[in-house]
């Protein structure tokens, strides 16, 4: 479990997240939505290590992690799936994906699930990432995350650039992983059906602040919609 | 003339008189003259004496190792001074020795003597030495030399030399048919000399043909045309040999720079100290045998590789601590700061080693060359680097495409943030990799210690190279520096051998400007969508 | 407009272009011409990568002032055939028409985008180092030449249009920010107001949406719309509900060829586009 | 387009710029030559001829400094060729300089001395009319201009960039210092050229006569800055900066880079050359090792230590590190590579903008007010409006060196 | 002042560094020696060193500074041609007063300049002159290669013009030239080797200079060419040189100079020893292996000449020390007393053939009998019999 307390973060100047505190369960999908510039992508880089807190703490399990470095937190099991796909250009699908394996021993292996869940992967393997279509790269940053079987898997904006069927596709696998019970996952999403779908609980936030938070279920008829459509 | 004279003399009476025992005082005196004819006309005479006890004062006196001490000539065998008319020990080192000193006159004729000497010597190699010397200067005078050694002669090789040198030999004989037999066996030679010799028997300038006779004249056309075109092939040959050679010192100069620049995208201007580090590595190596290991002198080199690699390699770790790793994302400032790395690592090996150039010199095993062809001289040094190149090549190919190692780095520069996501420790992996990218230049360092210069400003003369090979190949393809690095290579010696050296360096750089327009990403352009992006 | 005219539209455009090797040669230099209603035209293009098909045989043509949107799987080469009309790919095969006189393929970038395409990348695309305000400026359709940038300066016009556009985009707070400090949605919105400022009369919009809240998504469906008939539109996304919100004609695309076209309710159901592309 | 351009040019510069240009000036046109001929030679201000040479030869690099400037920090080409330029604007004008030496020279002849040596027995053609100072001044115009003109065309016609443009450039100061080198390419050789008397029928050594050229570096100076400053602040300038840092979407709205970039790279080839022909008479020699490929680094180094992507950084590269290499060469001949090596790693280190970025941080911390949320704020736009900045972390790190 | 200042001009960084170290070390270790004998009139030389790092433009900057600053009485410095010329002006300008040491192409007679290197005459002609003689190897045909510059391009044209006087063809001549720095042999001395076996005795005559002699030898002896063949006479390659190379495929070509260390007298001893003791002293590199070297002997001559200028003309006065160098006289280590031209401000030098012998040294095998006159407008060239040998006075 992923606990967040009183995290700030500023950009150069300006207080981007204020005193930000919520916990990510194991077994549950967490979502959290904002409209565009409100931090959200942000948030996930500080909960990765890229941007460093200003103040705050992140927990995950026992761990204070907070000053740790990403490849740190990596190890202790979290996987991320970042906003623009970012995967490595250059590298082929398959060393891509071997990317995603780099905690673990040498010998590990790609699960199998994850071409089940995108076949197109497997078509491709000896393409380069950087050649791919830009759905497929998202594929493949999601199959990336997953290869070494994270306690926590972080998603930023996941369906971007996805065709629908495969959308069904990852909504249903997310779906599996929570109930499975050994993961906890973070969902940033601005498909609204998509998260409303899958979310367990849900947080909102505006300029920095949370602002809303709930059970998932509770969506619709706590008006999350509206809020994000001020 | 004289000198023939002397030699006709002196091989002439090798062949006929059995060996006598002792050596003439009087013509070691003589020996011991300042007058080089003096000494060249007691080496005549002393050629005649017991091979046996001869050879060793002609040794000595080549290799300056003869004195004279008052009116006693010694030699010095080693650690003991010997006298040279008795043979016996001396029990201590003479007082007033003063070496006896030879020019080149001199010599040639104690080579000659020496080479005609060591026909009849027991090991094979010798012989084979003092058959390509004699064959060399092969001329009517030693035939009955020469006969005498083939007729004892079993090795093969050592007999064609002979046949050849013989052949050579007979040309000026008066017999036609002996002329004829060799001018016929003169076609398998490749040797220059022997293509001079029979067009001078085709030579028609005195109004009649040199040679008298019809049939040995058709027989030294036929023979011409085939040594003809044995020297053009051994010239191509050359020169391709010539390309590939300089192909492999361009690859491993700019090997390490393929991984430090190529994959990391450090533009490190320091890149040829890296290589000057290698050289110096491998001359304090050679230091150390030398005073510690003589025995073992000739294997310095091999245990200059590994320490070479690792010397350069922390020496590349000291530079990314101290000052890259402060500069990843800002490639350009790299350029400043390795600019000033390489200024403080010349003026360091200044300080410590002296401005001079440091003598490095070939182990034996890579000393001289062989002789592919005639006319094609392949130095040993030169094949042995062609070799060390594929080594390092085929290391650093293994290391950056088979192991998880190459792929982290690869990743890490390609997407640094990223890479940390994945749980890749990125500040280690950019030192490991700088530091292999600097070991590996070290390596090349070994290599130029073997052809060129070792000083404190070696490797200046390497970064313009290294970096027209990283960039003609295409940044960050391992191929395409190599094909780059053999490209140039041949290119330069094909162009060098019509236009000289500084018109072929000229065209070939105006040859990159031309050849980057038509491939603006080198010569292994990285292809896909992502490059413009 | 002067439809069929073979007069240049702008004289002093004309010889910046004239250079290079492979010369913009349009074929007929001149207005676009739009005589037979369609403004752009491609046939049989196919495109290869290493032997993979991304474009194959691809026949499509776009009507003036029409709204069209492409759909279709990952990889199906929705983004090769932009690059391709955009001259950023040239096709291995097939012929590309602006109008009926300009060879797209044919030409270079800069001309095409001179000519009067606009486009908006799927992964946004803009100057990070620069303003936001910079950035339309600099997209905004004047004359591109060195010597005018040299002496060009903002009229009080082109400052409002500036401005307009920004709030458009909902930007005018961050005008005197640099570009590169945007969030993701921001920088889509960015890119199409710079689409915006150059006034071009076909805009490829890839993936525009993306990113973007619903509210968003449905701006800029108006957006869209009320863009439509002055100029042509070719969008593409996955997000249904925008499609439908357009509400022009719908091309499905599949492994580089068209599988299916109509309006959107035929082509979701067609069977053989949810077996490919809705999924059930 | 409705302000005259005279006024623009004057608007493109805050007010203490131009007080700064006229302090410069009066230093340099007024208090050095009175310094240097007023004053007796043991006054404690007088202005020695070590100085004038030193300082005027310095105002060259600077200037050199600034046109690698415009193209390095704000086009985003780096040129490891600059020398080049530089070096034909001083073989340009040293040719004059050798006419001028007529029948003084050691062969009393009318050829220069390595002509005759050489047997030489006329003028080659392209020495023509090179006895004339106008035709010398079109040379070192346009040579520099159309040997840079026709390599940029190509190169940038074939989307050369990065590191490969870099690279080709020091190929071609590479491959021109070998052609120098020959003797038969008509230039002297490694020797160049050296010994000159005269300049319009002044003597060179005369104080006047070095006073006229250090007042004319200075003047090439500002004219370069005040040409710069109006370049930059220009939408030129911004398309310029645009294209560095994303050239094909610059092709996507509809501008031409290549004219642009030739633009810029022709203009930055004249300046050098111009500051080479001012250079020749006031060190007295050029030859090959000009064009060597270190010298070339070391003007884009000037320009680095300075701060890249500002006018005046480069300015202030130029004097740091030619002065600091004078001082050092004599102070401690022994070890002076060490601390100039030491300079540029610590500079780079802890000055990432250059010595101009040192001063704005020891501005910025003196203006410290404790409204922070102000100063961020003005912090995030100066990157903007000055253009200095390297590209974003990420992007650059994928990239390699293409910035 | 109480001490006289003397400039020295060497590069101690760059690709001149090698050469030059050794000449500013020799500089100091005489300054030192004249101070401890009670310095020049009675007053101490306080040495001024800079460093113009290879870089010409550089040495005209620090010879301006020499003068004008520092104010120095004499300079001892410059290696390379074009460093010479590059400062010519300057001390033309500003009066100053410069005593060059190495072996150059000649064509240049300053009243500023004193030359204690060899002209033309005093080394490359002699040299070609042995190779054609019995103990030389009688050679008949000749390779001019040299480094592409100044010096090697005119030592080759006097000696092309020296060849033909002697009935050489131009078809036996074959000119090449490397650029500086020029590290690959291969080429070269393939050329050399197949021009060798076209025909007569061949011989070499390197002017290369620099760096470029390191890998040139190494090549020539890997590739076979021995001496007794194809010998190799340098102008430029001295004991210093060969330190960084494996010289034992080297033995027997040749190199020719005014001084080399193996010769025996006392004097030179002296020298030897003095050198070594500095090099001790003050802990140069490698200082048990210090070699001494011509341009080292011309050096050590020039300063002493100069002492004994100045002592004759009681002032360190630029135009009165010029005045009294004429027909100074000092017992140099090569043996024999040279001496000043009384006019050309050549020195009278002898000229020694020296062989290589495996432990780097030279092997005397050639010499004059004594010193000779310096012609610095040879008269191989054409028109330089109507040159003053003397400099013009302004
Ligand atoms: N490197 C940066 N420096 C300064 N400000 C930044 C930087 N990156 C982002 N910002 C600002 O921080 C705010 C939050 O950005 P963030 O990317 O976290 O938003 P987001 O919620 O993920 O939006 P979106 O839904 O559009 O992705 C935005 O206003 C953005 O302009
Ligand atoms: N340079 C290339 N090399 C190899 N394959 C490529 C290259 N460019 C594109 N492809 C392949 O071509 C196909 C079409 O790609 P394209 O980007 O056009 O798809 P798309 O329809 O835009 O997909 P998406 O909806 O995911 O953006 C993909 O399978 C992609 O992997
Ligand atoms: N004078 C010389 N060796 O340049
Ligand atoms: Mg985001
Ligand atoms: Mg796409």
């Amino acid at each position: 479990m992923l606990t967040v307390s009183n995290l700030n973060q500023y950009y150069g100047g300006s207080h981007i997240l204020r005193d930000l505190s919520f916990e990510v369960p194991t077994g549950k999908v967490t979502t959290l939505l904002g409209r565009n510039g409100v931090g959200k992508t942000t948030l996930l880089k500080t909960l990765m290590g890229l941007v460093p807190a200003k103040t705050g703490t992140v927990r995950f399990g026992e761990a204070d992690l907070t000053r740790s470095p990403s490849h740190a937190r990596v190890r202790a099991g979290i996987g991320y799936v970042p906003q623009g796909r970012e995967i490595f250009p250059r590298l082929t699908v398959a060393e891509n994906l071997e990317m995603g394996l780099a905690v673990k021993p040498a010998s590990a292996q790609v699960p199998e699930r994850i071409f089940e869940m995108f076949p197109v992967l497997r078509q491709m393997m000896k393409r380069r990432g950087g050649d791919l279509s830009g759905g497929q790269q998202q594929q493949l940053a999601i199959g990336r995350a997953l290869a070494a079987g994270p306690k926590l898997l972080i998603l930023d904006e996941p369906t971007e650039g996805i065709q629908p069927s495969i959308i069904k596709d990852i909504e249903r696998a997310i779906r599996a992983l929570a109930e499975s019970g050994e993961m906890a996952i973070l969902l940033v999403e601005q498909y609204y059906d998509f998260a409303r779908s899958l979310a367990d609980q849900y947080i909102v936030m505006e300029r920095g602040e949370i602002v809303m938070r709930g059970e998932g279920k509770n969506m619709d008829a706590d008006g999350v919609r509206e809020r994000l459509s001020v | 003339m004289v000198r023939l004279l002397f030699l006709l003399a002196l091989l002439a009476r090798l062949a006929w008189s059995p060996a006598c025992a002792a050596l003439d005082p009087a013509q070691l005196a003589r020996l011991g003259a300042d007058d080089s004819d003096e000494k060249i006309a007691a080496i005549a005479a002393l050629a005649s004496a017991d091979p046996e006890a001869v050879l060793p004062v002609f040794k000595a006196l080549s290799e300056d190792a003869l004195f004279v001490a008052g009116d006693k000539l010694v030699r010095l065998d080693g650690e003991t001074y010997i006298d040279v008319a008795t043979g016996k020990a001396l029990a201590a080192p003479p007082d007033n020795a003063e070496a006896v000193s030879i020019n080149n006159r001199v010599r040639r004729t104690l080579d000659a003597a020496l080479a005609g000497l060591r026909l009849f010597a027991s090991e094979r190699e010798v012989r084979l030495t003092a058959a390509k010397d004699v064959s060399a200067n092969a001329s009517a005078e030693i035939l009955p030399l020469l006969d005498k050694a083939l007729a004892k002669e079993a090795d093969p090789q050592i007999k064609q030399l002979l046949v050849l040198a013989q052949a050579k030999a007979s040309l000026g004989s008066p017999d036609a048919a002996a002329r004829l037999k060799a001018v016929k066996s003169l076609a398998d030679s490749a040797d220059p000399a022997v293509r001079q010799l029979l067009a001078a028997m085709l030579d028609k300038s005195s109004g009649s043909y040199a040679e008298p006779d019809e049939a040995v004249r058709i027989a030294a056309v036929a023979s011409l045309t085939q040594i003809e075109r044995r020297i053009a092939v051994g010239e191509n040959l050359g020169r391709i040999f010539t390309g590939i050679s300089l192909g492999s010192i361009l690859l491993l100069a700019a090997l390490g720079l393929a991984i430090t620049y190529g994959v990391m995208g450090v533009i490190n201007m320091a890149h040829g100290e890296l290589l000057m580090v290698g050289a110096y590595t491998t001359w304090v190596v050679q230091g150390l045998f030398r005073s510690y290991a003589p025995q073992w002198l000739d294997a310095y080199v091999l245990a200059a590789i590994p320490l070479a690699f690792v010397v350069a390699a922390l020496v590349g770790v000291a530079m990314e601590r101290l000052v890259i790793r402060h500069l990843y994302g800002r490639p350009l400032e790299t350029l400043l700061a390795t600019w000033g790395l390489s200024l403080v690592l010349i003026q360091a090996a200044r300080v410590i080693f002296g401005p001079q150039n440091q003598e490095v010199a070939n182990p034996t095993w890579m000393s001289g060359g062989i002789e592919l062809y005639a006319g094609a001289m392949l130095p040993l040094n030169r094949i042995a680097i062609i070799g060390f190149a594929l080594f390092v090549l085929l290391i650093v190919w293994l290391m950056m495409q088979k192991t998880r190692l190459g792929m982290f780095v690869r990743a890490v520069t390609q997407n640094r943030p990223m890479a940390g996501c994945v749980g890749v420790p990125t500040r280690r992996i950019d030192t490991l990799a700088f530091a292999i990218g600097s070991g590996i230049a070290g390596l090349g360092g070994v290599a130029l210690s073997q052809i060129a210069n070792v000083g404190p400003d070696m490797g200046q003369g390497y970064i313009v190279d290294s970096f027209l090979v990283v960039v003609l190949g295409g940044v960050g393809q391992l191929a395409g520096a190599v094909w780059a690095a053999l490209g140039l290579g041949i290119v330069t010696k094909f162009l060098e051998g019509w236009a000289g050296a500084v018109i072929a360096k000229i065209l070939v750089l105006l040859f990159i400007i031309v050849f980057i327009q038509k491939r603006p990403q080198g010569l292994f352009a990285l292809k896909g969508r992502f490059v413009e992006n | 407009m002067k439809v069929g005219t073979l007069e240049h539209a702008d004289p002093t455009q004309r010889e910046q272009w004239e250079d290079g090797a492979p010369t913009g040669r349009v074929m007929t230099p001149g207005e676009l011409d739009l005589s037979h209603k369609v403004i752009l035209y491609l046939e049989d293009i196919t495109v290869s990568f290493d032997g993979f098909r991304a474009l194959n045989a691809l026949t499509l043509t776009i009507d003036a002032g029409e709204l069209r949107c492409i759909i279709g799987p990952n990889g199906a080469g929705k983004t090769t055939m932009m690059d391709v009309i955009t001259g950023k790919t040239r096709p291995d095969a097939g012929r590309a028409f602006f109008g009926q006189t300009m060879d797209l393929t044919r030409m270079r970038e800069p001309e095409i985008a001179h000519a009067g395409i606009g486009r908006k990348f799927q992964k946004p695309t803009i100057f990070e180092q620069h303003t936001v305000f910079e950035n339309l400026e600099l997209a905004m359709k004047t004359d591109k030449r060195v010597w005018r940038s040299l002496l060009a300066q903002l009229t009080g016009e082109q400052r409002d249009r500036v401005a307009e556009t920004l709030k458009r985009i909902r930007l005018t707070s961050e005008a005197d920010r640099p570009a590169g400090l945007l969030s993701h949605g921001q920088k889509q919105w960015l890119e199409i107001g710079m689409l915006l400022m150059q006034e071009p009369r076909l805009l490829l919009l890839d993936e525009p949406v993306a990113g973007m809240t619903d509210e968003e998504t449905e701006r800029t469906a108006e957006l869209f719309v009320s863009l439509a008939g002055e100029h042509s539109l070719m969008v593409v996304e996955h997000d249904m509900a925008f499609v439908k919100a357009l509400g022009g004609k719908v091309t499905v695309l599949h492994e580089g060829s068209v599988l299916a076209e109509g309006d959107l309710e035929t082509v979701q159901n067609d069977p053989r586009v949810i077996e490919v592309y809705l999924g059930r | 387009m409705r302000t005259p351009i005279s006024l623009r040019l004057l608007t493109a510069m805050p007010r203490s710029g131009w007080i700064a240009l006229a302090l410069f000036a009066l230093v340099a046109w007024v208090l050095v030559p009175v310094a240097h001929l007023a004053l007796p030679e043991g006054h404690p201000l007088h202005v020695s001829d070590y100085f004038v040479t030193l300082t005027g030869k310095v105002l060259c690099y600077a200037v050199v400094a600034v046109a690698m400037d415009l193209i390095w920090g704000y086009a985003g080409i780096l040129s490891l060729g600059h020398g080049l330029f530089f070096a034909l604007g001083g073989y340009a004008f040293g040719m004059y300089l050798m006419r001028q030496i007529g029948r003084d020279g050691s062969y009393h002849a009318d050829l220069p001395d390595f002509m005759v040596f050489l047997d030489w027995k006329e003028l080659p053609w392209y020495w023509v009319g090179s006895d004339s100072f106008l035709w010398a001044l079109v040379l070192v115009l346009v040579v520099p201009a159309a040997i840079a003109w026709v390599f940029g065309y190509f190169a940038f016609r074939s989307r050369i960039k990065g590191v490969y443009f870099s690279i080709i450039t020091q190929a071609l100061t590479y491959a021109a210092m070998l052609l120098f080198f020959r003797n038969e390419t008509g230039f002297g050789g490694n020797n160049g050229f050296t010994d000159f008397k005269r300049i319009l029928g002044y003597s060179i050594t005369a104080p006047e006569t070095r006073l006229v050229l250090f007042g004319l570096s200075a003047l090439l100076l500002m004219c370069t800055l005040l040409l710069g400053r109006y370049l930059v602040t220009s939408k030129f300038g911004r398309v310029l900066a645009a294209i560095r840092d994303a050239e094909s979407r610059v092709m996507f709205i509809g501008y031409n880079p290549l004219h642009y970039k030739l633009f810029i790279w022709t203009l930055s080839a004249v300046l050098c050359a111009l500051a080479g022909a001012l250079y020749v008479p006031q060190v007295g020699i050029i030859n090959p090792g000009e064009m060597s490929p270190a010298n070339s680094i070391e003007i884009a180094i000037w320009a680095a230590v300075g701060g890249r992507g500002t006018l005046i950084g480069p300015v202030l590269g130029a004097f740091t590190v030619s002065l600091a290499k004078s001082w050092f060469t004599v102070s401690f001949p022994e070890y002076w590579l060490f601390f100039l090596g030491l300079l540029f790693i610590l500079v780079t280190l802890y000055l990432p903008e250059g010595l101009v970025g040192l001063w704005r941080r020891i501005r910025s911390t003196r203006d410290t007010t404790p409204a922070a949320p102000k100063a961020v704020a003005k912090a995030a736009h100066a990157p903007a409006s000055t253009s200095t900045h390297s590209t974003p972390p990420d992007a650059a790190a994928a990239e390699g060196a293409s910035a | 002042a109480d001490t006289i200042k003397v400039g020295i001009l060497h590069s101690l960084s760059g690709t001149m560094a090698i050469s030059e170290t050794a000449l500013k070390e020799t500089a100091l270790m005489a300054i030192e020696e004249i101070n401890a004998k009670g310095g020049v009139l009675g007053k101490k030389l306080e040495p001024v060193v800079v460093d113009p790092a290879s870089n010409w433009p550089l040495f005209a900057e620090k010879a301006r500074q020499l003068l004008s600053k520092d104010k120095v009485a004499v300079t001892f410095g410059c290696w390379t041609s074009v460093s010479r010329k590059s400062v010519l002006p300057v001390y033309k300008e500003l009066n100053g007063l410069l005593f060059y040491p190495v072996q150059y192409e000649g064509e240049e007679l300053e009243k500023n300049v004193f030359y204690t290197g060899a002209a033309p005459n005093q080394q490359a002609i002699p040299a070609v002159e042995y190779l054609m003689s019995k103990d030389g190897g009688e050679a008949k045909r000749f390779v001019l290669l040299g480094t592409d510059y100044v010096y090697p391009r005119t030592t080759n044209k006097i000696l092309r013009a020296f060849l033909k006087s002697k009935g050489v063809a131009d078809a036996d001549i074959m000119e090449e030239y490397t650029p500086f720095g020029h590290s690959d042999y291969q080429t070269i001395i393939a050329k050399i080797k197949k021009f060798a076996s076209e025909g007569k005795k061949t011989a070499v005559v390197s002017t290369i200079n620099g760096d470029s002699n390191v890998p040139f030898y190494k090549e020539l002896g890997n590739a076979g060419l021995k001496a007794t063949d194809v010998p190799v006479v340098a102008f430029s390659v001295g004991e210093e040189e060969l330190r960084g190379v494996d010289t034992k495929p080297l033995v027997g070509h040749l190199a020719a100079w005014n001084y080399f260390q193996s010769i025996k007298n006392p004097t030179n001893a002296a020298f030897i020893k003095a050198y070594q003791g500095w090099a001790k002293k003050n802990n140069l590199p490698k200082a048990d292996t210090v070699v001494t070297n011509d341009p080292m002997e011309a050096t050590y001559i020039g300063i002493y000449m100069w002492k004994q200028a100045v002592e004759k003309a009681k002032s360190t006065d630029v135009d009165k020390v010029i005045a009294t160098m004429g027909g100074q006289k000092f017992k140099a280590p090569s043996g024999f007393e040279v001496e000043m031209d009384p006019k050309n401000h050549h020195l009278h030098k002898p000229v020694f053939i020296g062989e290589v012998k495996a432990d780097g040294q030279f092997n005397v095998v050639w010499k004059t009998k004594g010193p000779i006159k310096a012609q610095p407008w040879s008269p191989y060239i054409p028109g330089n019999d109507k040159k003053k040998d003397e400099p013009d006075s302004k």
